[in-house]
């Protein structure tokens, strides 16, 4: 079974390439099918039963009141960092693979310091807004 | 495969994004139209790139979305601040400029 | 630094508490496999001791809850001793006591002056039908064979006369 | 579909993945529930000096998440009035699709892997631990949709704590793994784990260079980040039971309700195992080599994976949670700021030795 | 669809998963957290505590919110002004669902028989599966009603619950 | 749907807040209770939220009232004896001490010392099970899901005492007016040595599982601070208003109903009065209980436990207020009597009722996730408020 | 290369319909919703093309971080459960020609350049490759690009907090 496991053929690079992300798309397939399946197996056997008060929104017991769908600024202020500051470590990540020392073919302290310096100006950017108190809650 | 169908689906996606532009009402429905038209972009770009076979297009590409990230978050932060301060998020509401 | 110190140790007594509890036993009983003894003085359920009782009504007037229900009729028996008088006594028709009403307070054993209830330690009667929580006589008799003996007291307690 | 791809597709391989898929596919529920059972039932009871479920099954409860399982199929399926139904029903598929696609990388032996075959001496997917990363924050916008979709306060609540705490511990999540790449110099799964096989610690390389000697701080960070991601005590504010009740899932019945939990357990056997493989050398252990080691490597990995797993599930139930905001400076103000030191030392060793 | 209450898992080919489903609903029973009064200690306190430890018994206490719970144990006092909200948390988790009512306030009112608050009993409001006797019960006497409660589910046949056999009514006078 | 058209103005009230709104994104009224965990049971709070800050929060009680003021009208001295063990349903037995006390004080009756001490040990017992319940049910509050079950198995030795004493785990109905109903039974004293021994080692575990957690520090320091002056104006007492640092205890400060002075004891208080400051002092307090016990134990007199009283209880006619230091705080009970065999009426003060009645206060401003740990670091219980 | 352009031309419906629902659909969360189609499918196309790094980055950032930004300033801004009747303004037949115009324009303008070119792949790009093309090559660009992002990090933060 691991012989099935392995496969050891020779291909082209792209082929194999293709391969791998055909598995992702059968794995995306998959986890649908899953879905629904298993919900498919309950639609079959589970009841439903209607009862005036089941499909009110849950609220510890009380009549839900009032408006519904509004947030704090606060959530949005981590939100926008956080797409800054993925977007800092989606760039750090090509210069990783990189980072060998120069003998090695890698980029080498060029390389470093290039990230360090593009590091370094988003860490200012946290340390403005932390100094300014703008990390605070309230 | 060929460059032009992802040219064309490129064209595609630009287009309804400069509908959705010139038509929504709501300012975070506007980005999210550019967003489209900055995906068809980058479409383009990686299109060009794998045509070439190198990585060009793919660097481009990156910065593109680094630069759109950008955009979005200070595009949504003067959302909030319209929002705040005019209680509506309709782009034509905000005429307070206009003398 | 010393704060950052303490802190890290206050987090290291946390796991080490739980991985202490881990390791020890745990208490657990596996009540319905196994049954722990229960205390003589628990108020499980009300044993009637039916020759006792005189029908004098006195535990279901006393009762917060009226949950004690009670018939009874005379009865003429003869005589015990020869050429003595007819003697009355009162006969016992029913004797309910309503457990899905009962407060478990404890009262009418404790005023009854015959002694006729007791507290068993019993507790596994539960229903399907609330109107079986009704027990009568025959199931309060029943459960008399479960009373406990009546327990040592503690050093410096004063002798009282025994009770039952 | 062979000539369908039209690229030289070897027979049989289609029927490689599918049992590939298959295998997969039943691990994420049998780990979801071995983590469950072992740890969530058993090991927090036995915290509690406690003894867990015995009953079910007969022995030592172990049918107790199964029939769970088989419960929950036969529950009523509630959606409330207004909730939009469709979002409401496709969020648990969401969150389920990431944690699927997570273990495609997740590297079982020389070549056990699911995504593709050894062209370079390596399997797996090229981008490996960065693909794993992308996909496993598709779940936040399942629980957004969740949260959103149940038109109830405290999901929505629950379901904005939840994203703004994923996102936020996503980063430390990303950088800690820098740290690795540059070690390694591939993102490849399997290449880490080769890296870590045959590195050396000062010359010697008798077991290899598991990175969490190298790469202690890191590991340090993954594993609490990885608590985050998982909204896990004592990061859990986002389910806290005792104010949101059940967080997003609070309207969640049945099966729906259950592939949120088995999401969970999924994602938490998911990163048990990336640190596994990232840190501790993943299903290679020293002195097994060859093809043996395609037997012994899931065995290896899956006791690495109880290890790291023992470890987070043990936090899980000594802490109390943190609030929001505690949270939130805890990533911005010690993690990231330690983790982007932690990358830029890794750096300049690398480039310096 | 709703095979589980169309009778068809009560015999032929299909009974061996009625059966399976039984048995899966016997020991995964997911208790609502809610107390009402003193009661509420007993249940949620004294059995979900390390020496009672229902999960023994595959009793889960911890769902907070009624759409997962599979029982709710109404625990202790109901007053007039919780009725209703109790009605509205039992409709609101899904079938199937069983009731316990514990301790006599739950019963009949309890100790509260002659308040002018307090509801006389929760089977007014919802149905009960079992009750258990006490004031509290002992958590052992609660143990045995899950028990109890357990066996009825291993023999039940949810197509007859659902068209409401099994429940009989109860005359007064008999 | 009946629920959708609740009028929003019922809730307008409300809206007079004069807080700072951030971002005026609307409110949101978010009801937690009647059945929520984290109100123990069926307590309900309506809160009108800016984004997860509280604006102005409203108890709202009741749903646990049964009635008791007017029910002891209609019954004897002994059945209210067992009724008002149900009020506040944890410490069932210190219930009945201020009430018995203050029929004896009518009577003109006085409980042998034997009898005192019996009480007072089965009190602080009460004591300690209840707020052992607190020390591991506020851990749960904040997120620590294994110190409520070790609270819960320690709770169960103290329980073990009590019922073997009682008959009843959690309702003794122990006191008589002139006494108590029995004396210990055999062994009880050794077996409460070793009990209080471990409720010392218990309370180390809280120590170090919750107290000393740099996360519960976080969570409750500087959280719902009741500053003194305030708390005694509203009428907050017991713990809460020690860990104020207001050193009233009833125990010693109050009526001389038990032998508290005859022992070697400490009150217990501290200054921030924040939430913290709250478990740490009932942590000490439990210890505390502890120590007393053993010293009582050691104290104990012999002798009997009854005082002569007539067989049918008349109680004369008068009127007195009795209170006594309850694990929550101080319980009184106001009665006045008509000569009959029961109360003609009876007042009762409850601890908890003054307690939460500060929670609006203490609540405008905070977040959502500090509300739960200032209730249960309040620490009430529902019965004790609606009555 | 049939399985590729079945794939393709999949994925290319999956976006046009989600594209299409992004700029018509009266639920704005629903919008950021089909927006997430949108990206996915993008991040599917540039598989396709070889290019895995960007598509992975793609979704992260986009997927994982953008629209959640998105969301939240939906939510922020009260969005109603219900389909709002007035998103659209009555610039409806305007922008319907407009969009026209000016993809019909490039689409033509494309197809007459490159009609006839063939996407050729020999290998996929590896992110390495791309490592050392934005080191080497685009110093200045990358850069830039950080204090971009700066500049966007303390303005729009600046902004969104009151003070
Ligand atoms: S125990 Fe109390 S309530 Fe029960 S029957 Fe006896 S007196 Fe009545
Ligand atoms: S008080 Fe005793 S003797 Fe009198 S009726 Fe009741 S049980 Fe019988
Ligand atoms: S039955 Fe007794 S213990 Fe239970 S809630 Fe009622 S009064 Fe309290």
């Amino acid at each position: 079974m691991i012989a099935l496991l392995s496969d050891q053929l020779a291909t082209s690079e792209m082929t194999e390439y293709y391969r791998q992300y055909l598995s992702v798309g059968v794995f995306v397939l998959a986890s649908l099918v899953m879905v629904g399946a298993m919900l498919g197996v309950g639609y079959f056997l589970r009841p439903t039963r209607p009862q005036p008060q089941k499909y009110i929104t849950y609220e510890s017991g009380s009549d839900p009141v009032g408006s519904f769908g509004q947030q704090n600024v606060r959530y949005y202020l981590y939100a926008l960092m956080f797409v800054i500051f993925d977007v800092e470590a989606v760039f750090v990540f090509p210069w990783a693979l990189n980072a060998d020392g120069a003998a090695q073919g890698g980029l080498g302290w060029f390389g470093f310091i290039e990230i360090f310096v593009f590091v370094a100006i988003l860490v200012a950017g946290l340390a403005y807004l932390w100094r300014k108190g703008l990390l605070k809650w309230a | 495969m060929m460059l032009n169908q992802f040219l064309l689906l490129s064209a595609f996606l630009f287009g309804t994004g400069i509908y959705g532009v010139i038509t929504r009402k709501h300012t975070v429905l506007v980005l999210a139209s550019i967003e489209l038209m900055l995906v068809a972009v980058n479409i383009n770009l990686v299109a060009f790139g794998a045509t070439l076979n190198n990585a060009v297009g793919q660097v481009f590409a990156l910065f593109v979305l680094a630069i759109a990230a950008a955009e979005v978050g200070v595009g949504l932060a003067i959302v909030l601040l319209i929002y705040r301060n005019l209680r509506s998020a309709n782009p034509d509401d905000v005429n307070v400029l206009k003398g | 630094m010393a704060s950052f110190r303490n802190s890290i140790q206050g987090m290291q007594k946390g796991l080490g508490v739980t991985l202490k509890t881990m390791l020890k036993p745990a208490v657990t009983v596996h009540y319905p496999h196994e049954k722990e003894e229960v205390t003589a003085r628990a108020r499980g359920v009300i044993a009637l001791q039916e020759e006792n009782c005189t029908v004098c009504m006195l535990c279901a007037r006393s009762c917060p809850d009226w949950c004690i229900y009670i018939e009874g009729h005379k009865e003429k028996r003869p005589a015990r001793r020869e050429g003595g008088r007819e003697r009355t006594v009162s006969v016992l028709d029913r004797f309910d006591i309503d457990y899905a009403l009962c407060m478990y307070c404890g009262i009418c054993v404790e005023v009854c002056p015959f002694d006729a209830l007791h507290w068993s330690p019993e507790y596994e009667y539960s229903e399907f039908s609330i109107a079986s929580l009704l027990h009568d006589m025959e199931k309060l008799g029943e459960w008399e064979a479960t009373v406990p003996e009546i327990e040592p007291l503690e050093l410096g307690a004063e002798v009282k006369k025994a009770k039952k | 579909m062979s000539h369908l791809l039209a690229i030289d597709l070897p027979g049989g391989w289609q029927t490689t993945l599918g049992i590939k898929t298959l295998i997969v596919m039943g691990l994420i529920p049998v780990g979801a529930l071995v983590l469950g059972y072992t740890f969530l039932l058993k090991m927090m009871s036995h915290m509690q000096s406690r003894v867990g479920p015995m009953d079910p099954g007969g022995f030592h409860g172990w049918f107790q998440l199964i029939g769970d399982g088989i419960k929950f199929i036969q529950k009523e399926d509630i959606i409330p009035a207004g909730a939009d139904k469709r979002v409401f029903k496709m969020a648990p598929a969401v969150v389920v699709m990431s944690t699927f696609l997570m273990f495609v990388v997740l590297p079982a032996g020389p070549n056990a892997v699911v995504a593709g075959s050894i062209h370079n001496g390596i399997g797996g997917i090229d981008v490996g631990i960065f693909y794993a990363l992308a996909v496993s924050s598709l779940s936040v916008i399942g629980v957004l949709m969740a949260g959103w979709a149940s038109s109830n306060k405290y999901a929505l609540i629950g379901a904005l704590r939840a994203a703004a705490q994923l996102i936020a511990y996503e980063l430390p999540l990303v950088l800690a793994v820098v740290g690795v790449v540059v070690q390694a110099g591939t993102m490849n799964l399997q290449g880490i784990v080769f890296a870590q096989r045959d590195g050396e610690i000062f010359g010697w390389g008798g077991i290899g260079s598991p990175y969490i000697l190298t790469q202690f701080v890191g590991f340090c960070l993954f594993m609490v980040a990885a608590q985050a991601e998982l909204t896990q005590p004592p990061f859990d504010m986002p389910v806290a039971e005792s104010e949101l009740v059940a967080g997003y899932m609070v309207e969640y019945t049945g099966f729906r309700f259950l592939f949120f939990f088995i999401g969970e357990f999924g994602t938490a056997f998911v990163y048990a195992g990336l640190a596994a493989t990232l840190f501790l050398g993943g299903w290679s252990i020293p002195g097994v080599e060859g093809e043996i080691a395609n037997w012994v490597g899931p065995l290896v990995l899956f006791a690495k994976i109880m290890f790291v797993a023992f470890l987070m599930f043990w936090a899980r139930f000594s802490y109390p949670r943190l609030r929001e905001d505690q949270l939130q400076s805890l990533a911005w103000k010690w993690m990231i700021p330690i983790s982007l030191i932690n990358i830029l030392v890794t750096g300049a060793l690398k480039v310096a030795l | 669809m709703g095979l589980m209450t169309s009778g068809a898992l009560r015999k032929g080919p299909l009974k061996p998963v009625g059966e399976l489903l039984n048995y899966s609903r016997k020991y995964s029973l997911w208790m609502f957290q809610w107390g009402l009064a003193c009661c509420a200690i007993e249940m949620g306190v004294a059995l979900a505590g390390p020496r009672y430890d229902v999960m023994r018994l595959g009793v889960i206490p911890f769902p907070a919110s009624p759409r997962q719970a599979d029982l709710i144990v109404i625990s202790g006092t109901v007053t007039d002004k919780m009725a209703p909200a109790i009605r509205r948390l039992y409709e609101q988790m899904p079938d199937p669902k069983y009731v316990i009512s514990m301790g006599s306030c739950a019963n009949c009112g309890g100790p509260y028989w002659d308040s002018y608050s307090v509801t006389k009993g929760i089977d007014q409001v919802i149905p009960v599966d079992v009750y258990v006797p006490g004031c509290p019960p002992r958590p052992e006497a609660f143990i045995q009603a899950i028990v109890m409660l357990q066996e009825r589910i291993q023999h039940e046949d949810p197509a007859d619950r659902w068209q409401g056999k099994g429940w009989e009514p109860i005359v007064v006078g008999q | 749907m009946t629920a959708f058209d609740v009028d929003p103005k019922l809730y307008s009230p409300l809206a007079d807040s004069h807080l700072n709104v951030e971002l005026d994104t609307g409110d949101m009224v978010l009801n937690i209770g009647p059945q929520h965990p984290a109100t123990h049971g069926t307590f309900r709070l309506v809160v009108r939220l800016d984004g997860e800050r509280v604006i102005k929060a409203d108890p709202v009680i009741g749903y646990m009232h049964r009635g008791y003021e007017k029910l002891t009208e209609y019954r004897t001295y002994p059945q209210v004896t067992t009724l008002i063990n149900r009020i506040d349903w944890l410490s069932s037995f210190a219930n009945e001490v201020p009430f018995i006390a203050a029929a004896e004080q009518l009577m003109g009756i006085e409980a042998p010392p034997r009898a005192l001490y019996i009480r007072t040990i089965l009190t602080e017992m009460a004591r300690i099970s209840t707020f052992l319940l607190f020390l591991g049910e506020m851990g749960l509050q904040v997120g620590a899901i294994t110190p409520a079950f070790l609270g819960f198995r320690d709770r169960e030795y103290p329980l073990n005492l009590i019922e073997s004493a009682t008959g009843g785990r959690f309702h003794p109905n122990f006191n008589r007016i002139g006494g108590i109903k029995d004396d210990l039974p055999w062994g009880w004293i050794a077996e409460c040595r070793n009990t209080m021994r471990k409720m010392l080692d218990s309370c180390d575990i809280f120590e170090d599982l919750v107290l000393g957690n740099p996360i519960f520090q976080a969570r409750t320091r500087g959280i719902g601070i009741i500053p003194a002056e305030l708390g005694a104006a509203y009428g907050v007492s017991g713990s809460n208003i020690r860990a104020s640092g207001v050193d009233w205890d009833l125990r010693r400060d109050g009526e001389p109903l038990l032998p508290y002075n005859e022992i070697d004891w400490k009150v217990w208080t501290h200054q921030d009065g924040d939430s913290y400051a709250r478990y740490w002092v009932r942590l000490q307090e439990t210890r505390e209980s502890a120590r007393m016990i053993l010293h009582l134990l050691d104290q104990m007199p012999s002798g009997p436990i009854m005082a002569k009283v007539p067989r049918i209880i008349k109680v004369p006619q008068g009127e007195t207020y009795v209170a006594a230091e309850n694990p929550l705080g101080e319980m009184g009970y106001y009665i006045i009597s008509k000569g009959a065999t029961g109360p003609f009426r009876v007042k009762i003060r409850t601890a908890s009722f003054s307690n939460v009645s500060i929670m609006p206060w203490l609540l405008q401003g905070i977040y959502v996730p500090d509300v739960i740990t200032v209730l249960a670091s309040l620490y009430f219980i529902l019965g004790d408020i609606d009555k | 290369m049939v399985a590729q352009n079945v794939a393709f031309w999949i994925f290319a419906a999956f976006m046009a319909v989600g594209a299409v629902r992004v700029v018509t659909t009266d639920n704005i969360v629903h919008a950021a919703l089909w927006l997430v189609l949108v990206l996915a499918g993008g991040a599917a196309q540039f598989i396709i093309l070889g290019q895995e790094f960007v598509a992975w980055v793609q979704v992260i950032v986009y997927i994982g971080a953008v629209i959640v930004l998105f969301l939240f300033g939906i939510m922020l801004t009260r969005a109603p459960m219900e389909a709002e009747e007035k998103l659209n303004n009555n610039l409806r037949w305007p922008g319907l020609v407009a969009a026209l115009l000016f993809s019909g324009t490039i689409a033509w303008a494309f197809i007459d350049e490159w009609g006839n070119d063939n996407v050729a792949l020999t290998k996929p790009v590896r992110t390495k490759e791309v490592g050392e093309l934005i080191f080497r090559g685009y110093l200045v660009p990358f850069e830039v690009v950080g204090v971009l992002l700066l500049a966007a990090l303390i303005g729009a933060v600046v902004m969104a907090r009151k003070d």
